[in-house]
């Protein structure tokens, strides 16, 4: 028995792997959805731009991620931009990651769709634009300078709802969407550079990184990983702005077993741990 | 089943590269293989499309001159190939490295320093509510022991023995605490990306779920 | 001043309900006509390159009875002459930036037009008022001052290194094991895997890492031991090949030198964890090295390290990263230590001289943070002014 | 001299950026945004260097019949195709090779890229598994911690005790919090100072040779 037990110490990584994989497959494959609760982070963002005036000034949403971070990230953009499209709040789309153009475009054109929203109305989208920090210092200065031409290649002063934008004081809130440092490059080069107001959408390993600026307000808030993109979705569901909740809800079962066979191994591996110690020591 | 060729070459790929867990194989090899040239090749057409021809070919063709100079210093990276002016390499390198480090130290200790400061410092509202779990006074005292416990982990010029030793372990021991959590709370970050791909293959290519 | 707008942008949102109500008396009011703005401010922008005026007014009695809309900025460059729209801001707002101005060139006058829905009044004319740019950011004057107090504390230590004064320096983990870790690598007849991280050259991290990369280099020059050193930003790639050329010519091996040994993958992040990875598999180097920035690759690449059976050091100031490293390597340099490194390993007095340096500014940090506590806790008051003098732009 | 004139732009450089924080008038905002943009044309040419570095290397392999030396075939030639495609994708009248170039990037470098990430997850459970056990004090407050955070982000936490997702929150937001922060003090001096060691020429192992 004592020896069997002793075993769970020293499982060969493969099987760990296999028993991760049966443990996200399942849930999927029978799709079992569990409820959770949202955190104040998400709720910061939130708040926030529940309170930005429709048709005020926009929310500017940088795309600055890759395809291998979108699971997590494209849930909690479509939520927001719901959020906001549901609220006649007006947004501008860009992205500084390189494969992040292609990104946005799909979700801000079909979100948009949904709110059978204009384009240079009521939402505009500019693309990739290399640069990182370089753009966002520039969008201090002159967001002209920094956007001169849309995704579509439509020239920066044929878009209605972006003539009286100069620079960040007219920008309500800048949401940076990545799986890297960026939004900490926007806290400091567009926040402590010029003052506007940062929100973060992170992958869950950067958010926790977050947690000194979002105390410090220089955050006024985050959606850390799939969670904070189904918490988000949950709030704007229950304030019936959506009808119903999105992928990233449908993930939280899937996520939820598979942590418990984590904790269940972490579990089992010092039991092993200590019973083989015991065992050496009767030697 | 999917009909479509792109959908099965994008999932024989994804098994090819989670094939490797098992452990290295071929079909590994050429996936890693395809994917460092593709990679590469996709980066050069970004180079480019978004740099060559917006800073360099287009102010050209606007007879800005003024560019000329950054590509003077720009093609002296290619003396690499001439061993008699290699030493010129250096002049490339040295102004990317004194405009950036230039710029980094007020942006860096304004950002990580003064404003952790600011972040530490006991602020009046603790005061009136002193047990609160999250900005009550208590919390803040033990923030600023973390703090300050583990600034002194990194005091390098003494050796780490006396007050010196509690005060650094106590540090670690909030450093432990953090990355754990970190370690934690990323679990579903990664797991998401796996559902991600999971629900590619299991619904995009055979179609299993819903 | 942004504070000001951004507590009235709230009072706006609790006054929201107020506007869902049903039309009660105020309706009726709505058609008499509003009172204007009163008290025109115009000054120039403080703090920018000169190209804004900064209008601010006191808003019209009437916008408590929200018969107002919104505020329209007008300007002219005579007192009398014909004033143009250069602005409109929503009700709430008392001030407006006039961004498009030329520096430093003529006078301007401005006045404020109170929008309400019938009707519209008009404002005085305010004071001339002429933009400036300034040479100096006054917001930033504390980051100024303690940026200077920080390099004159560095460079105390350094005068003091120079004058040949010891510098002792505490063991760190992980560097104390490279010598080791190297001569293992030769023993096995194993190569040496050197990541400088994955970020440009515009991270700090980076420049630690390639630091350190000339100190390894000097060692496998020493022994003779091959070294792999993979990246993935092409500077850093030229810079790196020139710092290990360097290092084998000091030791006097220019012979030793490959100039394949370092090398360019690609560009992507997760290619060059693959590429990483064959590496890893099939040259099975003795000893990996993790130095400067990662992100999500960490852990793809010290884990299939740790599979292949590598000692690992790793060293990064990514906070969101170092979780990894520390539970899949053997030994990890946390934040700062990452920077102290390069001091460390080749003991250089002046090198060292920085690092006492900045264990000095550490100590007057946790000096600042005890003394502010302590007064916070007498009295809020003072603390205010110590927040002021920590106060950033 | 050949050490002497980097040293000197980047003394100046470094100098003059680190004062043009504090100023904000025109020509010194306008310099700051030219010299923004030099330095990507510069970089630019950089990438000549990495690309012929990482052909050479693989040219090799397949001269000296390396092992797994096609491999190195299957890199070369997918670069070139990826490289063309896309340039020349984007000339009026050849719009087909610019389709061919999204479609490879969709279905077979993006797939890759997100296959790859995706293995984190086992990793991450491995890694958990080996690492998180209670050798040492240290090694066990890790898997305390750890422990209950993700308990704290699953909905059985809640269900085993509903104070489980705010102790979660408590220790992201308190310790973790605290630890960071003071991490972050260290990195920024250690950032500042190996700026400054750069600017002022103490640090020159980027010249190579340590200085010397």
């Amino acid at each position: 028995m004592l020896k069997f037990l002793a075993k769970f110490g020293k499982l060969d990584r493969r099987i760990v792997f296999a028993l991760l994989l049966v443990s996200i497959l399942v849930p999927l494959l029978f799709n079992i959805k569990p409820r959770f609760y949202v955190d104040s982070a998400t709720k910061g963002i939130y708040d926030y731009v529940d309170q930005i005036k429709p048709n005020g000034r926009p929310l500017l949403v940088s795309f600055d991620y890759d395809p291998q971070v979108a699971a997590e990230l494209d849930p909690m953009a479509r939520a927001v931009l719901r959020h906001c499209f549901a609220r006649g709040v007006k947004v501008v789309g860009m992205s500084l990651a390189p494969q992040g153009d292609a990104i946005g475009e799909g979700i801000i054109t079909q979100v948009a769709r949904e709110y059978d929203k204009k384009l240079g109305r009521d939402y505009c989208y500019f693309g990739f634009r290399p640069g990182g920090t370089i753009i966002m210092l520039q969008l201090g200065v002159n967001v002209k300078k920094a956007l001169p031409l849309d995704y579509y290649q439509t020239p920066y002063d044929s878009l209605p709802m972006m003539k009286n934008i100069h620079n960040y004081d007219d920008i309500a809130m800048v949401l940076s969407l990545a799986g890297s440092t960026y939004p900490v490059s926007w806290m400091i080069f567009a926040g402590t550079k010029f003052g506007v107001k940062i929100g973060a959408g992170q992958t869950a390993v950067m958010a926790p990184d977050n947690y000194p600026f979002l105390q410090t307000k220089q955050f006024i808030g985050q959606l850390g990983g799939m969670k904070g993109g189904a918490e988000y979705e949950q709030l704007i569901v229950d304030a019936g702005y959506y009808n119903t909740p999105d992928v990233a809800s449908k993930a939280m079962g899937a996520i939820a077993y598979s942590h418990l066979l984590i904790i269940l191994l972490i579990i089992l591996g010092n039991i092993g741990y200590f019973i083989s110690k015991k065992i050496e020591q009767k030697k | 089943m999917s009909t479509n060729i792109w959908v099965w070459i994008a999932a024989l790929l994804s098994l090819a590269i989670f094939s490797y867990l098992y452990k290295d194989n071929p079909a590994f090899k050429f996936a890693e293989h395809l994917f460092t040239g593709l990679s590469v090749g996709y980066f050069i057409v970004l180079y480019w499309n978004n740099y060559t021809l917006p800073y360099i070919v287009t102010p050209l063709k606007n007879h800005q001159w003024i560019t000329l100079i950054p590509m003077a210093i720009g093609m002296m990276y290619l003396f690499r190939f001439i061993p008699k002016l290699n030493h010129l390499i250096l002049i490339p390198i040295a102004v990317s490295l004194g405009f950036w480090n230039g710029m980094s130290i007020p942006v860096t200790f304004e950002a990580d320093v003064l404003k952790q400061i600011q972040g530490t410092m006991i602020n009046t509202s603790m005061l009136s509510n002193i047990w609160d779990p999250q900005k009550g006074l208590m919390v803040g005292l033990l923030v600023m022991v973390g703090v300050i416990s583990t600034i002194t982990y990194f005091y390098f010029s003494r050796e780490h023995k006396g007050p010196l030793k509690v005060t650094a372990n106590i540090g670690i021991w909030f450093v432990m605490i953090g990355f754990g959590a970190t370690f934690g709370y990323t679990v579903m970050a990664r797991v998401s990306l796996l559902i991600a791909r999971m629900q590619f293959l299991f619904t995009d290519w055979i179609h299993l779920i819903k | 001043m942004r504070l000001k707008i951004y507590a009235l942008l709230l009072a706006m949102a609790a006054a929201l309900p107020c506007l869902a109500a049903p039309p009660g008396p105020e309706a009726t009011m709505a058609a008499v006509t509003v009172a204007p703005p009163s008290d025109i401010k115009a000054a120039d922008t403080p703090n920018d390159a000169g190209n804004a005026i900064t209008v601010t007014w006191q808003a019209s009695p009437d916008e408590a009875q929200k018969l107002i809309e919104g505020y329209e900025v007008l300007r002219s460059e005579t007192p009398d002459g014909e004033f143009i729209k250069v602005g409109y801001v929503p009700y709430g707002f008392t001030s407006f930036d006039d961004q498009d101005v030329p520096a430093n060139s003529q006078d301007y006058f401005y006045q404020v037009k109170a929008v309400g829905r019938e009707s519209q009044a008009l404002s005085l004319v305010s004071v001339s008022a002429r933009s400036v740019e300034q040479w100096f950011n006054t917001m930033r004057i504390n980051a100024l001052i303690s940026c200077i107090l920080f390099t004159m504390i560095v460079m105390i230590f350094i005068g003091r290194a120079k004058s040949g004064q010891s510098l002792f320096i505490r063991r760190i983990a992980g560097l104390s094991e490279v010598e080791e870790a190297v001569g293992r690598a030769t023993e096995m007849g194993r190569p040496i895997l050197y990541v400088p991280g994955l970020s440009g050259i515009s991270d700090v991290a980076t420049i630690a890492a390639l630091n350190i990369l000339g100190q390894v280099a000097k060692k496998t020059a020493e022994y003779g031991t091959p070294l792999l050193v993979p990246n993935r930003d092409p500077v850093v790639f030229t810079v790196a090949q020139e710092i290990v050329k360097e290092a084998y010519n000091e030791i006097g091996r220019p012979d030793a030198y490959n100039h394949d040994s370092v090398f360019y993958l690609t560009d992507s992040q997760m290619g060059f964890a693959s590429g990483v990875d064959g590496i890893m598999t099939r040259e099975k180097p003795a000893t990996n090295f993790f130095m400067g920035m990662f992100w999500a690759e960490s852990l793809i690449l010290a884990e299939t390290g740790a599979a292949t059976g590598a000692i690992q050091i790793a060293g990064t100031d990514s906070i969101s990263q170092l979780p990894f490293f520390i539970t899949a390597c053997d030994y990890t340099l946390i934040g700062e230590e990452l920077y102290a490194a390069s001091a460390y390993l080749s003991r250089e007095p002046m090198l060292l001289g920085t690092l006492k340096g900045q264990d000095w500014s550490k100590a007057v940090i946790v000096m600042l943070l005890i003394v502010g506590l302590a007064i916070s806790l007498i009295s809020p008051g003072v603390r205010q002014i110590i927040l002021q003098m920590l106060k950033v732009g | 001299m050949k050490r002497q004139i980097p040293l000197i732009i980047v003394l100046t450089l470094g100098i003059f950026f680190f004062i043009q924080f504090f100023v904000p008038s025109q020509i010194s905002t306008n310099i700051y945004q030219t010299t923004l943009q030099w330095t990507i044309v510069i970089s630019a040419f950089a990438i000549v260097l990495a690309i012929g570095s990482l052909v050479n290397h693989h040219m090799l392999k397949i001269k000296r019949r390396k092992p797994h030396w096609w491999n190195s075939i299957v890199t070369l030639v997918a670069l070139v195709v990826m490289a063309l495609l896309g340039i020349f994708g984007r000339v009026k009248g050849l719009e087909p090779l610019g389709n061919l170039f999204h479609t490879l990037f969709l279905y077979v470098q993006a797939p890759m890229d997100s296959a790859m990430f995706a293995i984190l997850a086992f990793y991450m459970a491995s890694a958990a598994y080996r690492a998180f056990r209670a050798r040492s004090q240290e090694a066990a407050l890790l898997l305390i911690s750890g422990f209950i955070v993700m308990l704290g982000v699953i909905p059985f936490g809640s269900m085993l005790w509903s104070k489980i997702p705010d102790i979660a929150e408590w220790i992201m937001m308190v310790p973790n919090m605290a630890a960071k922060r003071g991490i972050l003090f260290g990195i920024g001096l250690g950032m500042t100072a190996t700026s400054l060691k750069i600017i002022l020429g103490i640090e020159r192992s980027w010249l190579g040779g340590g200085g010397k």
